[in-house]
Parts: structure tokens; C-alpha cells; sequence
């Protein structure tokens, strides 16, 4: 292929830290303590949807080897701001729930204690006051005129410049889809998955003497956690000290900053250091997962094969609260007609808003999703029509210099190449026609130009 | 978390702590029930008895074979008079878990973990409790229709009983995975053959398929005097399958389950009539 | 009973970095005084190897050997911004800002260097941490020496700033017009599965992949993207869920007990091959890889299970129950 | 809070330690005496990357209270080998990029020692079984399986 050969790019130099892996050197954030340290243990809300009236700690309060007990009011700024830093608007979910929960698991307070055990047991005492409201779960009714709104806005979608949904227009479907010689339609849904790194999330804080802050965290975004939990904090960035860069597993699931404002808060009010680790419950039932999606296709496909036409209606499941899931419906907006030359695409793409833990990145997030659906719908297409699975791939296959639906011409395209290459690799032999196909050539798709 | 931990040295220093501390008082068998839950603060219990250290472990023949209460999985993993109970221990976790999961813990187990009983039903098992004033022998079915609650926490289970085997046995599980998960279904089967190739005798147990393990009692009968032959499985299946009474978790429903113990059924009759 | 053999393939793109980009990364190099290189980063290794191929990364485009070269990573008070390792951009980013920083510390190194011998900087040549004269072997030095000379004799730095920063870009809310990617990396995967007509378990055989990543910096850690994507891929398609029974709350996973995934009995025969067709605005064409690898089993596992007993199966987590249920209407249907 | 002291050899030194009656050995190994190695995964016994051996046999160090590992031997991945010094297990899974994350790695290679000081030449398929309780979210295993494969290549030559 003509790549450049270099020296050691292109090697398989061994890890640099595969031998502090191997002998279990590695620092984790869960291998640091300090003397004196403290740990946090998070009381949570027990139901789907309800409105706060009473938290009431003081039998943890007064439980021997309790701390501290944080709730909303030592919040300086009481918001989770993980979009805003990206321009997404407006802020919706509370570090500490105060007026009301959305989802079973939403922290409500945290209680600081000289043991893990302590703290456990100590959370366990919170009372809470809770009026249950009912919950809304699913996707179709969120969206329904009956589903009651969970949203301060009014509605249970995101808001994407005044519309409830991110729109693709590209050609002209409406007309397209009429002449196509086949209408072939495919539902394709997915239900949540956790990212189940085997380290779960973990944050130690130590106040230092100079009024600052170091924080031990295992975001996957030293930066980017470290300006959110300032803002959080309402402190200048410059009293952060974040260190990390060392992750026992992400896969999306920990850019959330969702452990590191509250241990800062604990250890700026006690002055001493502190850790909160998660348990696998934790990990599984209360950090956001990836989000459920339920993707719906009407594609025009003439006999030959080529699609002329795509229309997808897309609702994601966010959950309680935005976390990064406007910005993935972004992304899978842009992925769902797939990597292929349609010349009519409507895309309408929902972020949707229900009680439930909040869905957020994870590994691939917005495409996944997309490819799932377009690679089933393209064997859908290939069954109905009879055409072999191969060729109704290549000869749709966007080629390089061909216009996207998103309006962007494909450069570095070669979808055509690894299908070749996946066929040689299982033996199978591709008809001379599919095999003569490039990227860079259009032969064979249909005559679609850029 | 203030706590008090009891690790006696014997059955009788247990019972002692049973007598002395009564309600409230946790036991352990290998702890991996109970660790858990308190590793993830389900509960903070204030009593504490592990009975790893009460002599509760081993393997004795004497003219039926006696199993302690705590013999580990890896142990009863190793037992080869009791194929399909080697079997289902094996089958249990990874390494790990079974250095430290014991077969009595493994009968305190809510459903779907617990396939222990399943094998031990197969095989006609009664099982040893003891309190400080008295002990009892019950068979393990009776055991396990007692309601909690009945057993009190007076009462340690201390052994397992098992007669000679005859016949010939099969397991299966159905998991999620190939291995260290929760059963979907766990069927075992036991067949004594008269001379003229007709069963005379037929165990089969169903495990994660009711709220505890149970035997498939017409499904038993039914087989008696049927050679086994594609009929008589069937209706055997069928039968255990109106028996059942499975329930809806995270890995199955009961839907699914109760159609998986009509073909585990089949399967492990099929084995046996091989 | 039968087991019913199916095959099903996918085609997939990626896009590397984040949709309409705005995701800046910085790095900084200094040279120490007896030529070694540390490389300043705040960036994330999840575990896919991003301290590693920098150092390579680093150590090519300075010319100085891989053991020379330090990645200190993960401090926000010794190295500035990195927008964080997420969308397959740490190693498009991280590379690209790296390479910027140390062609500026090269182009310090070798104007001292150039002072050092005589020389003009263009007739230099710096190989592996070797220093020589074009045409002129037998006129050479070494970092060392010239990392010394810099400290002690010139009092000159040796050091390089980079950044890399694809602009955001703005998103037509009436079209969805927009720039979603700086790069699109391909694969196609076939798969391979057996599917059990009376449990509806599907076990899948084989996993088949090619991968199209632009540039591999280290062959051994796409491979381990490429396998680790496999396995996700496939418990994802058949068994992860924390809501089993989406969208209802009921049997909320509580931990590995009820969440499946694989161990080391579950996995398929996995076997691929990577091509490199560079981009054209990666570190030495790098296409981002990690996420994608995850992607393609899933269309393919489940276009598998249509070929293997001809019932579709869209709903993930591809439950036995699912299968079972699908195959019921189906026999139904034909009845 | 009374505490109990627990003595028992770790990694064949007899240690004494002062335990909080419920404390797990995880916590006592990791919060105690500060052996980090062992990782705390799930605390549910559903990862194994607290896998420690007690008397050479693989247990779950979450699972067991620490007042029961007295008077026993107790061999955690310090124990086993250290940079200076490396366990073939640990030198073949460095060279056969089988951690990634590193979090499961440990506990992968107490596991796999077990299975190889009782036999020495178990099969592909023997190993994985060996590492059923073992969850690995980022390799696929299959790199694990490769290291501890060619170790048991490396001592039938030997």
C-alpha cells in the first residue's frame, strides 16, 4: 500500500508501564491514602421520580466516627456543568439533588467518616422525605402528549436550536422514496449497557497546606474535570491540583466528573484528606450507561440495488439528565445514513429525557448505535432484493469525492478495501466485478457523482 | 462498625455461641454470600460466626457417605462416587470461589444460585441440623420446603447424608455463560434400570426453576416401567415442566425458564438413555 | 434439536475525534542536560497504550532513540490542556500535537548542534540520536553532546510547544449541515455463529476482521483493540444489559452476577488483518481505532443469526429468549 | 472498636496485624499493610481481581475475613515476583501485551500461578477454565491465554 516505512513508529515496542501492570506497581487512585484520611459514602434517592421534602441526618449526624454530612447548601454552585464547557445549555442536573429526584440513585447527600464501614452505616440513617411521583420510562410515551414533563423546559427532549430534534436534510426524500422500485422498512433498538471497567470510579482528595487542593482521579480528562469541578467549587482553577492519567478501564464511562466536586467539597470542610470509591453497585446501577436507542428505517432501494432514499427517526434514551447524550445525538445524526452515497436522506434524531439513571459516552456512543442499524438494514435490503450481501455493500459504498448527506465530500474512504480484505480473509472469493471496485473509482455505484 | 466475630473450634463452642447469642447472630459458612453484602453495606450485622475453623469439613464413608457442612466446592468438586455432585461443584464460580464456597452455604443460597441441592436430591441426600439442645436428620426435600423461618436461627446445618448410589445420573446447567454464573436452569437426572432395560427407579431435580430446587415427582413416576425411549422422554419433560414453577430475574424469565426445563429434561434423559 | 450454522458480514466507518471537533490537545518537550527527552502531557492511558505510542511518536519525530525518550503524563501542574481520551482522538490529537512540539525542540537541538560543528542546520542530519553532516559521516556528534553544549556552553533551551486543534465547526440546525470528523477509519467484519433452535443460544465461532486504521504505531496494540473490540462487541450484541427488561426498571443489574460478560471460556476465534491507507491529517496518517472495534461485530453477529435460521433478532441484548420467541412466530407464521 | 490481631506468613514473612473483627483480608492486604496489588474489583466475588493464594490455594481476598487467615499462609502478587525480579507469569504477560488496563492483571496472574503449581502443563482450554472467576474487560483474554500458554511452553523445554 505504499505506506512510508519509519523506524520505531510502526513496532511493537512493549508497554512502558506493562511491567508496573504485571507486578501490580501501578498506581491506581484507589492505591492512594494518607494518614488521617477520611472516605464518603453517598446517600441516594430510592425511587424513580418524586419531589424532596425533608432530609433529615441527624441520626447520622450524630453516629460516632461521622465527620461531616454534605447536602445542596455546601454546593457552592449546585450544578453538574459538564456541557456547558462545550456551549450546551442549560444546566439540568443538581451535584446534589435538593427539590426533587429523578432516577433511583440520584445522590442526595454524602456522609464523611473515619472508616468505609462508618460511612456505610451512617448512610443507611438519612431520612428521607421523598413524594413519589410517577415515573416516565419509555422512549415513545416521553415523547407522547400525555408523558408528564420531567424537564423544566416543558417537553422531554433536548431543545436543538428551538427544534426537539436534530434534523439531516439531504436531496429530496419525500419524492425519491416514490420512486424507488422497493420500500424496505427496519426497526433496531437497543437497551442500556454499563461500561464495567474492573476499577470503578475513585477520586482521594488532600487539602495541602497552601489552600490547595490535590484531587487523585481517574477521569479520562485531567482538564476537563478539573474546570468543572472550579466551577462547581466556585474557586479559581489554579487551587486544583489534578493528577492521574492512570485508568483501570474507561470506555467512555468516566468523563462524567461525577466523583471528583464532591470529595473536594468533603475535604475543603473537614481539612482533611478524603476518599470515595464506588462499589460495583455503584458502577453498575448509578453511573450513567450507555444509552437505550430505538432507531427506525425507511429506505427506497431501486432493483439494482442502489439506495435512492433513507429516512430515520432515532430517540435515545438520556435518562434523568443531559450528561454528554445532546451531544451524542449529534454525532449519531450524523452517522445514521451510514457510510454510503444516498443521494435523499431525512434524518430526525431525539435525545429524550426519562427517569432513569443517566445514559452518557460511551465507547463509540452515537455510532455504534447508527452502525447497528444501517449494517442489519443493509442485509435486510440485500435479503429482500436478493442481492449478495458483498455487492449491496460495495456498489452503495460511499467512494472518496462523493458528497455526504452531512454535506462533507469523503475523503480517506476505504470501506471498499477492507470489505475486499475481510473476504480474502474468510476464502471467499468475490466476483471480479466487486473485486475490481475501489475507492477512489465510482464504477459500480450507480453512477453517483460528488 | 462495631462487631462482635465468633470463630469456634468446634460443633459444640458453636452451638455455644448459638445458645448464647441467639437471634441476631449472623452465620457463615465460606462467607461468600455474606462478605458480599457486607462489602457492598447491604446490611451491618453486630454478630458474627464464621464456622470455617468449627471442624465442619471432610468427607466420611461409612457405609453411606457423610459430607460436612463446610466442606469447600473444590473438595465436593472431588468426590467421584457422586458424579453429578462433582459435576455441579465444579460447574460453581472459578477456583477461587470454590476454595471458598461450602456445600452448606450452597443450600442457604437464594435461587438461582444454590445447584448444589439439585445434585444432592438426585441422590436421595438428608441433612444433619443441630441445636444446643438437640439435632435432627431430615431429608434434604424436606429441608428445603421448610420455611425459613421454621429452621430457626437456633439450628446449624452441620452434614450431608448420602446413601450408596445406584444408577446411572446426569447434569446440566444452562447458564448465561460458559461458566462462574448463576443457572438459568440446572436439571439432574438419576435412572436405576431393571434387568429387562425398564426404569425401576428415577430421580430428577430441578434447580432455578422454582422459588427452591425441588424434584420433578411426576415426571419421576411417569418414567418408572417406561423404557427410555423418545415417548417416555417427552412426557417425562412435559410432566416436569407443568411442575415447575420458575420465576423472572435478570437472566431469564420464567417464560424461558419454564421451556428450558422442559429441554434439559429431554437432553439429560437422552444422555441417560445412551 | 439442530444447530443451525449462519454467517453475516458489516461494513463500518469511524470518525475520529470529536463530532464538529473544537477538542484541542497541547504537549510540551524539553531536552534534559545529558539529552534526554520529556514529553508533558495531561492526557489518559485507559489501558489502550497512548503512553507508549507517544514515546514512539515522539521519539521518530525528534530522531532520538525510543529509551530517550519520557512521557510524564497526567499532571495539570507540569503539562497543559488535553481535552481527554474519548471519540478515538488521543492518539490522532496527542500524536499530532507531539510531532509539532518536537520538530520545534529539533529545530533548537540542531541549530546549537549546527553551532557545535561548523555547520549549517539544513546540512544536518540527526539519526537515533546520532549527529552527522550530510555527505560527511565522519563529521558527527550526538544529542548528548549537544544537549550539554546547549546547558552549559550557549545557555540556549532546547524545547518545542504543540498543539493541535481541528477548529469547531457550526451545524446548519435546518440541513444538519456539518463537519463531523477530522478522519474516517473503516473495517469490515464477518462473523461467524451456531444457533441452537430449542435454547436460542447463539455462540458465535468466528470473528473475521479487516481493519483500516491509517498508520499503525504499534501493531501488538491495534491487535489488542482489535480482539478487545471483538469480545465487547459480541457480549454486547447477546448479553449486556443493565435493564434486562428495558425500558422497565425491573432486575436492575447488581453487579458481574447478572451483568454478563465474557471470561476466557467465551470467546470466539478472532482473526484479522490491518491495512494502512495514511490519512492525511493524523500523526504519520494515524486513523483513530479504539472505539470502532467494538462496532462492527454487532451488525454482523446479528446478520449472522438471519442467515444461520432466518428470523431477525433487532432488539439488543440478542437474548436466548429473544431468538426462541423470534423462531415461535416464525414457525407459527408457517403454519 | 475492639480489634482483633491476626498473625499469619505473608509472602513468607509472619506478619501480625491488628484487624477490625469484619474487615476483609483485601482490605486488611490493601489498607493495612499497604499491598496494593491486590485490587479491589467488585467486593461481590464476581471479578477476581482481589485473587490472593492462602496455603497455595486461589481464594477471593474481598470473600474472607482476615481473622481467618490466621495462622495461614498468604501469597499475594508481591509476593510472587517484582520488577527486579519477575515471575515467568509476569514476564510472558509484559511480553505478550496481555494487560492493558492493568486492573485485572494481577489477580489474572495469582490465578494462572495456581493453576501451574498444580499442573504444569495444562491445556488451552484447562487454563481458561483456571480463569473463570477472572473478569477481563479490556483484552479479549486472548493476549492472557497467549502468556500463560507460552509459559508452560517455556517449562516443557526447560
Amino acid at each position: 500500500m505504499g505506506v512510508k516505512q519509519l523506524g520505531i513508529v510502526g513496532q511493537s515496542v512493549k508497554r512502558r508501564d506493562g511491567i508496573g501492570h504485571v507486578t501490580g506497581q501501578t498506581q491506581y487512585v484507589d492505591d492512594v491514602f494518607y494518614t488521617n484520611m477520611l472516605w464518603l459514602k453517598m446517600v441516594r434517592s430510592p425511587i424513580s421520580r418524586g419531589i424532596i421534602h425533608g432530609i433529615d441526618t441527624s441520626k447520622a449526624e450524630a453516629f460516632p466516627g461521622v465527620v461531616a454530612v454534605i447536602t445542596a447548601q455546601d454546593v457552592p454552585n449546585n450544578w453538574y456543568t459538564i456541557l456547558c464547557l462545550i456551549g450546551v445549555e442549560p444546566n439540568d442536573e443538581p451535584v446534589l439533588a435538593h427539590e426533587e429526584v429523578m432516577y433511583i440513585g440520584e445522590p442526595i447527600c454524602a456522609i464523611v467518616a473515619e472508616t468505609e464501614a462508618i460511612a456505610a452505616e451512617a448512610a443507611a440513617l438519612v431520612k428521607l422525605d421523598i413524594e413519589e411521583l410517577p415515573p416516565v420510562l419509555d422512549l415513545e410515551f416521553a415523547i407522547s402528549p400525555d408523558a408528564p414533563a420531567i424537564k423544566k423546559w416543558g417537553n422531554n427532549t433536548f431543545m436543538y436550536d428551538g427544534y426537539t430534534h436534530r434534523k439531516l436534510r439531504f436531496g429530496d426524500f419525500e419524492t425519491a422514496i416514490q420512486q424507488a422500485d422497493h420500500i424496505i422498512e427496519g426497526t433496531y433498538s437497543l437497551s442500556p449497557i454499563e461500561h464495567a471497567p474492573i476499577e470503578t470510579h475513585c477520586c482521594v482528595v488532600k487539602p495541602e497546606p497552601d489552600g490547595r487542593l490535590t484531587v487523585h482521579s481517574n477521569t479520562q480528562a485531567l482538564y476537563f474535570t478539573m474546570d468543572n469541578t472550579a466551577i462547581i467549587l466556585q474557586v479559581p482553577s489554579q487551587r486544583l491540583h489534578m493528577i492521574g492519567g492512570t485508568v483501570g478501564g474507561g470506555f467512555g464511562g468516566k468523563v462524567d466528573v461525577i466523583t471528583e466536586p464532591i470529595t473536594c467539597i468533603a475535604a475543603m470542610k473537614t481539612g482533611r484528606p478524603v476518599k470515595w470509591r464506588w462499589t460495583r453497585e455503584e458502577e453498575m446501577r448509578k453511573s450513567s450507561t450507555r444509552a437505550g436507542v430505538r432507531m427506525q428505517y425507511t429506505d427506497g432501494v431501486m432493483n439494482d440495488g442502489r439506495i435512492i432514499a433513507r429516512k430515520v427517526r432515532s430517540l435515545e434514551d438520556s435518562g434523568a439528565y443531559h450528561r454528554h447524550s445532546p451531544y451524542g445525538v449529534q454525532k449519531h445524526m450524523a452517522n445514521l445514513p451510514g457510510p454510503y452515497t444516498i443521494p435523499n436522506v431525512w434524518v430526525d434524531a431525539y435525545c429524550v429525557y426519562t427517569n432513569r439513571q443517566p445514559s452518557s459516552a460511551m465507547r463509540g456512543f452515537g455510532v455504534t448505535e447508527a452502525t447497528f442499524a444501517v449494517e442489519c438494514q443493509m442485509e435486510r435490503i440485500a435479503r429482500t432484493l436478493g442481492i449478495d450481501s458483498w455487492e449491496i455493500r460495495l456498489i452503495n459504498a460511499y467512494r472518496n469525492g462523493q458528497m455526504r448527506p452531512v454535506r462533507k465530500v469523503v475523503e480517506d474512504a476505504t470501506l471498499i478495501e477492507t470489505i475486499q480484505a475481510a473476504a480474502e480473509l474468510i476464502g471467499y472469493d468475490l466476483p471480479a466485478h466487486l473485486k475490481a471496485m475501489n475507492s477512489d473509482d465510482y464504477a459500480g455505484n450507480g453512477g453517483h457523482h460528488g | 462498625m462495631n462487631a462482635d466475630l465468633f470463630i469456634p473450634r468446634s460443633l459444640d463452642e458453636a452451638l455455644g455461641v448459638v445458645q448464647s447469642h441467639g437471634a441476631g447472630l449472623l452465620v457463615m459458612g465460606g462467607g461468600t454470600m455474606m462478605m458480599a453484602h457486607l462489602n457492598e453495606g447491604v446490611f451491618f450485622p453486630k454478630k458474627v460466626m464464621s464456622l470455617a475453623r468449627a471442624g465442619l469439613s471432610g468427607v466420611y464413608r461409612n457405609g453411606h457417605t457423610q459430607i460436612g457442612a463446610t466442606t469447600n466446592l473444590t473438595d465436593v468438586s472431588q468426590i467421584a462416587d457422586y458424579p453429578i455432585l462433582a459435576e455441579a461443584a465444579y460447574q460453581i464460580g472459578g477456583p477461587a470461589i470454590r476454595n471458598m464456597g461450602t456445600i452448606g452455604g450452597n443450600l442457604y443460597m437464594p435461587q438461582p444460585a444454590g445447584d448444589l441441592a439439585v445434585p444432592l436430591l438426585v441422590y436421595d441426600a438428608h441433612v444433619e441440623l443441630a441445636s444446643p439442645s438437640a439435632s435432627r436428620t431430615v431429608s434434604l426435600e424436606d429441608f428445603l420446603a421448610e420455611p425459613r423461618s421454621h429452621r430457626g436461627v437456633h439450628e446449624l446445618l452441620v452434614a450431608i447424608h448420602l446413601p450408596s448410589p445406584s444408577g446411572h445420573a446426569v447434569y446440566l446447567k444452562q447458564g448465561r455463560r460458559e461458566a462462574n454464573t448463576p443457572s438459568v436452569v440446572a436439571v439432574g437426572a438419576r435412572v436405576v434400570m431393571d434387568g429387562q432395560g425398564r426404569v425401576s427407579n428415577a430421580r430428577i431435580a430441578l434447580g432455578a426453576a422454582g422459588p427452591t430446587a425441588f424434584r420433578a415427582k411426576n415426571a419421576e413416576a411417569a418414567l418408572v416401567g417406561q423404557t427410555l425411549n423418545t415417548k417416555s422422554i417427552a412426557e417425562a419433560a412435559q410432566l416436569a415442566t407443568e411442575e415447575s414453577n420458575p420465576f423472572t430475574d435478570a437472566l431469564a424469565t420464567a417464560w424461558y425458564r419454564r421451556r428450558m426445563v422442559g429441554v434439559f429434561v429431554k437432553r439429560a434423559l437422552e444422555q441417560l438413555a445412551k | 434439536m439442530a444447530k443451525h450454522y449462519g454467517r453475516g458480514i458489516a461494513a463500518v466507518n469511524y470518525p475520529t475525534g470529536m463530532n464538529l471537533g473544537g477538542d484541542p490537545t497541547q504537549a510540551l518537550i524539553f531536552c534534559q542536560p545529558t539529552g534526554g527527552f520529556s514529553v508533558k502531557l495531561a492526557s489518559t492511558d485507559l489501558g489502550q497504550g497512548l503512553k507508549t505510542v507517544i514515546a514512539q511518536i515522539a521519539a521518530e519525530a525528534l530522531g532520538v532513540p525510543f529509551d530517550s525518550v519520557i512521557v510524564d503524563t497526567g499532571d495539570t501542574d507540569s503539562a497543559p490542556h488535553c481535552m481527554g481520551t474519548f471519540a478515538s482522538r488521543a492518539t490522532h490529537r496527542v500524536g499530532n500535537a507531539v510531532i509539532m512540539a518536537a520538530n520545534e525542540a529539533r529545530k533548537a537541538l540542531m541549530d546549537v548542534a549546527a553551532d557545535e560543528m561548523e555547520a549549517a542546520p539544513e546540512d544536518l542530519v540527526l539519526e537515533n540520536g546520532e549527529i552527522y553532516v550530510k555527505g560527511a559521516p565522519e563529521r558527527k556528534t550526538n544529542v548528548f553532546n549537544v544537549a550539554l553544549a546547549a546547558h552549559f556552553k550557549y545557555g540556549k533551551t532546547i524545547s518545542g510547544r504543540g498543539i493541535y486543534l481541528k477548529q469547531k465547526s457550526g451545524l446548519d440546525p435546518e440541513t444538519g449541515a456539518c463537519d463531523p470528523d477530522s478522519t474516517e477509519a473503516h473495517a469490515t467484519t464477518v462473523a461467524e455463529v451456531e444457533v441452537d433452535d430449542e435454547t436460542g443460544e447463539v455462540k458465535v465461532l468466528r470473528l473475521s476482521s479487516a481493519y483500516e486504521v491509517g498508520r499503525q504505531i504499534n501493531p501488538e496494540m491495534v491487535k489488542g483493540q482489535i480482539i478487545s473490540g471483538a469480545v465487547m462487541g459480541m457480549s454486547h450484541t447477546l448479553t449486556e444489559t443493565v435493564f434486562p427488561y428495558y425500558p422497565s426498571l425491573d432486575h436492575h443489574t447488581y453487579g458481574f452476577g447478572e451483568y454478563i460478560i465474557p471470561t476466557a471460556l467465551d470467546i470466539p476465534e478472532i482473526e484479522s488483518v490491518v491495512l494502512e491507507y495514511p490519512s492525511s491529517n493524523g500523526p504519520y496518517g494515524v486513523k483513530g481505532v479504539g472505539e470502532m472495534t467494538a462496532n462492527s461485530p454487532i451488525p454482523a453477529i446479528v446478520n449472522a443469526i438471519y442467515d444461520a435460521i432466518g428470523v431477525w433478532v433487532t432488539d439488543l441484548p440478542v437474548t436466548p429468549e429473544k431468538v426462541l420467541r423470534a423462531l415461535d412466530e416464525k414457525a407459527l407464521e408457517a403454519n | 472498636m475492639e480489634s482483633i490481631t491476626v498473625t499469619f506468613k505473608l509472602n513468607g514473612k509472619t506478619t501480625a496485624v491488628a484487624v477490625e473483627p469484619l474487615a476483609s483480608l483485601r482490605t486488611v492486604l490493601r489498607e493495612h499493610l499497604h499491598l496494593h496489588a491486590t485490587k479491589a474489583g467488585c467486593g461481590q466475588g464476581g471479578c477476581g481481581s482481589c485473587t490472593v493464594l492462602v496455603n497455595s490455594e486461589p481464594v477471593l481476598s474481598c470473600l474472607m475475613l482476615a481473622a481467618l487467615a490466621d495462622g495461614q499462609e498468604v501469597t499475594t502478587l508481591e509476593g510472587i515476583g517484582t520488577p527486579q525480579h519477575m515471575h515467568p507469569l509476569q514476564a510472558a504477560f509484559f511480553d505478550k501485551f496481555a494487560a492493558q488496563c492493568g486492573y485485572c492483571s494481577p489477580g489474572m496472574i495469582v490465578a494462572a500461578k495456581a493453576l501451574l503449581d498444580k499442573n504444569p502443563h495444562p491445556t488451552r482450554a484447562e487454563i481458561a477454565e483456571a480463569l473463570a472467576g477472572n473478569l477481563c474487560r479490556c483484552t479479549g483474554y486472548v493476549a492472557i491465554l497467549d502468556a500463560i500458554e507460552d509459559v508452560v511452553t517455556q517449562m516443557q523445554e526447560a
